[in-house]
């Protein structure tokens, strides 16, 4: 299973600031390996995010945003103590979910 | 590969035993030290692809006599220098075919490439000259090294507005033997010997003459 | 923060002269590039998994390294690193971090060491070395290197460190101190410190562990070490040998009261 | 402060509870291969319902003038005008131009950082995909060193 992401929200006034780190190689399918192999493209595609399980954001990914990719983003009318729940599916299928509170 | 282990580690218990015996009372004396970094080092290193440990161990007297003189913070004393100046002067390849001035565009090239001789390289990779690493060369390359000297206008600074011309003579061969080997001029120059050290071929170290002295290289505007 | 950097820029085009201007404002916006990127470093994603490992019951002997000794008692991880490495009388070894995770992992988990130190970087166990090496490092973030010099092993060791640092070999003749012995050069468009004293906070040892922009890799100091020898074209030098050791006593004993902003990000 | 072992265990029942709640507002969000394989920015922008696209200064773009290295390139776009739908990511010369794109709700900041992968050095585009279709964008040049020492 996929690595846990980072997940850093902080307020300020009404609006909250989310950064995050997630963990995934983002293979961009061509790139050759040593002997000479073309890596198949291995990288996230979607990405939601969701304040107090109410969705927030959604995004499309394509093989160009760099390894272990990183986004901001600003959720409006949030506070500390909130909730920020963060997820990703890449083209494999594979998929994670984190969760953070709001500090 | 279990060989191997094994004998790896009797090394490092010989290894650990000699800094046992040196670990007593006043501590190890200067050679003591030169011995002991020698065991340490054969039995840390190993071959792995192109690159043989016994490279290090077997490195020349210049090397060796250098590598003393920087770990004692000490510069070596004028005599031992210029033998040192001597020997390698001897080993300048000088054109075969007496053609010092090669293609300033391949000397670029050659200048830009930092490729080749690493332990993850193949006996394929092209050796690059590792120039821009250390040098300003063309002012419109801004990633340039400063460990050492600029050479941007090397040749218009010197004079040389024809390179084939007699009065050139003596920069052009300086040029080309201090790119075969720098240790000729200055015994402990930081610079790689190009030539000496097979780094770059005959043809290569050419190319980059010709991007130092050619009047038309984007080096001399 | 993006005004004042403009304001700065403003100020440095008036008094700059024209054929340094292009070279200023380069390094002025490979500065700007830097800082973007330290808020979000994906260091914290291999220090997160390190933390995790500590207490994770694993290997042979199902048990976690939560009784790990890395110089100040078993279990103390905090301000470790930054007295690493050291002389350990149960291995009557010198060790740096790696070496002593290497050996916690062995008397503690059952891991087998040697098959561990054979493992290429990135691969099976090291991947979580590294992750155990950011971890702790990053519990001594902002601490000064303050490594032990009391013990005649250490002393020997620097003075062997010393000698590694400045050997010269291989077809370049390159040695450490090529590139590392003096104040202000640079390699292309990189700062190279001078590591024969304390470079400042957060620069040369005091950064690694560190993320590889470049690769995407996270990297501990072993492999920053081994890196550096691949690029001086010498051979290939053993994970957690004396060798690295010893060169890592030199450095760290050189960087005393430079605190470590370990784990950093990096070109 | 949770601990990071904390949000571990918790992201597991939270994994649950997303897949349950089916984001039934996002079920328009499938991966739009079409603008992924899009080699100009301008085909990019029309796989997502815009039009013809047009310069801005409503529209912001962020990145460095220099990317040190061109794998991690911190790039930024925003605007402030409001009924913006989609914010796009753009470098002109990748393979693919497109990088990422984000659905503008009304619970977020039309503002989105992320870092993209360039293979030299090119235009970078912010393009807001507006209600109406107009296609707003903003464009900055960002040039990619070769850094290290070239090996």
């Amino acid at each position: 299973m996929a690595d846990p992401m980072r997940i850093r929200a902080q307020a300020a006034g009404d609006k909250v600031t989310v950064r995050v780190l997630m963990s995934h190689e983002m293979e961009t399918g061509q790139r050759k390996d040593a002997a000479g192999k073309t890596v198949p493209a291995w990288f996230i595609q979607e990405v939601t995010a969701a304040h107090n399980s109410k969705p927030v954001l959604s995004a499309e990914w394509g093989p160009g945003v760099s390894k272990n990719p990183f986004l901001q983003f600003v959720v409006k009318g949030a506070k500390a103590g909130d909730k920020i729940a963060v997820t990703w599916k890449d083209n494999k299928g594979d998929t994670r979910t984190d969760e953070a509170t709001v500090t | 590969m279990k060989k191997m282990t094994s004998k790896m580690r009797v090394i490092l218990a010989v290894t650990s035993a000699s800094l046992v015996t040196l670990g007593c009372a006043t501590g190890p004396s200067v050679a003591e030290l030169n011995t002991l970094t020698q065991q340490i080092v054969k039995a840390s290193f190993r071959d792995q692809g192109i690159v043989k440990a016994s490279t290090l161990i077997n490195t020349d007297e210049t090397n060796k006599v250098c590598s003393e003189a920087d770990a004692l913070g000490k510069p070596l004393d004028e005599k031992t220098a210029k033998l040192i100046e001597e020997i390698n002067m001897k080993t300048i390849k000088w054109p075969s075919d007496g053609k010092f001035i090669g293609d300033w565009k391949e000397g670029e090239r050659i200048a830009q490439n930092g490729r080749g001789l690493t332990f993850t390289d193949d006996d394929k990779t092209v050796n690059g000259g590792n120039c821009y690493n250390c040098h300003k060369i063309d002012e419109k390359e801004i990633s340039y090294g400063t460990i050492g000297p600029s050479l941007h206008n090397y040749g218009k600074i010197r004079g040389v507005s024809d390179p084939n011309s007699a009065a050139s003579k003596p920069i052009v061969e300086y040029t080309w033997g201090k790119i075969w080997n720098a240790k000729a001029y200055n015994a402990c120059s930081n610079m790689p010997r190009a030539g000496h050290g097979g780094i770059l071929t005959e043809a290569q170290v050419r190319h980059v003459v010709g991007l130092l002295l050619d009047p038309k290289s984007p080096v001399n505007q | 923060m993006k005004h004042s950097i403009s304001v700065l820029l403003a100020a440095g085009l008036m008094t700059l002269s024209q054929s340094s201007l292009a070279q200023k404002t380069a390094s002025q916006s490979i500065d700007e590039y830097r800082a973007m990127l330290q808020d979000g470093n994906p260091a914290d994603l291999f220090e997160a998994k390190g933390e995790g490992l500590w207490t994770q019951k694993r290997g042979p002997k199902n048990a976690s390294l939560e009784k790990c000794d890395l110089g100040k008692g078993p279990g103390v991880f905090k301000g470790a690193f930054v007295e690493l490495p050291k002389y350990f009388a149960d291995t009557g070894r010198v060790q740096d971090l790696e070496s002593r995770l290497l050996t916690c992992m062995e008397t503690l988990q059952g891991l087998n060491a040697a098959e561990i130190a054979k493992t290429p970087f990135g691969r099976g166990e090291q991947v979580n070395m590294t992750a155990l090496a950011t971890w702790v490092a990053a519990e001594s973030k902002g601490m000064k290197f303050n490594l032990p010099q009391a013990n005649q092993a250490e002393k020997t060791f620097y003075e062997v460190g010393k000698r590694l640092f400045f050997q010269r070999g291989g077809p370049h003749d390159f040695a450490c101190a090529s590139c590392h012995a003096e104040d202000g050069k640079r390699i292309r468009l990189q700062d190279l410190p001078n590591l024969t004293k304390n470079a400042g906070d957060g620069i040369g040892v005091a950064a690694w562990p560190a993320y590889r922009v470049s690769n995407g890799q996270m990297w501990g100091m072993q492999q920053r070490l081994n890196d550096c020898y691949r690029q001086q074209r010498f051979p290939y030098p053993g994970f957690a040998s004396d060798a690295t050791i010893a060169l890592g006593v030199y450095l760290g004993v050189n960087s005393q009261g430079s605190a470590s902003i370990a784990p950093a990000i990096k070109r | 402060m949770q601990t990071r072992r904390e949000t571990i265990q918790q992201s597991m029942v939270v994994a649950g509870l997303l897949a349950s709640a089916g984001f039934p507002q996002f079920a328009h969000a499938a991966f739009n291969k079409n603008g992924f394989d899009a080699k100009s920015v301008q085909d990019a922008v029309k796989a997502y319902g815009g039009g013809n696209i047009a310069e801005s200064k409503d529209v912001t773009v962020t990145g460095p003038d220099i990317a040190e290295n061109g794998a991690v390139v911190p790039l930024g776009a925003s605007t402030s005008l409001s009924g913006v739908k989609q914010l796009l990511v753009l470098v002109e010369k990748n393979p693919s131009a497109l990088i990422a794109m984000f659905h503008v709700s009304d619970a977020v900041d039309a503002n989105f950082l992320t870092r993209a992968k360039m293979g030299q050095s090119s235009d970078v585009y912010a393009v807001a995909i507006m209600a109406d279709g107009k296609a707003l964008f903003a464009k900055k040049e960002v040039k990619v060193t070769l850094g290290g020492c070239g090996g």
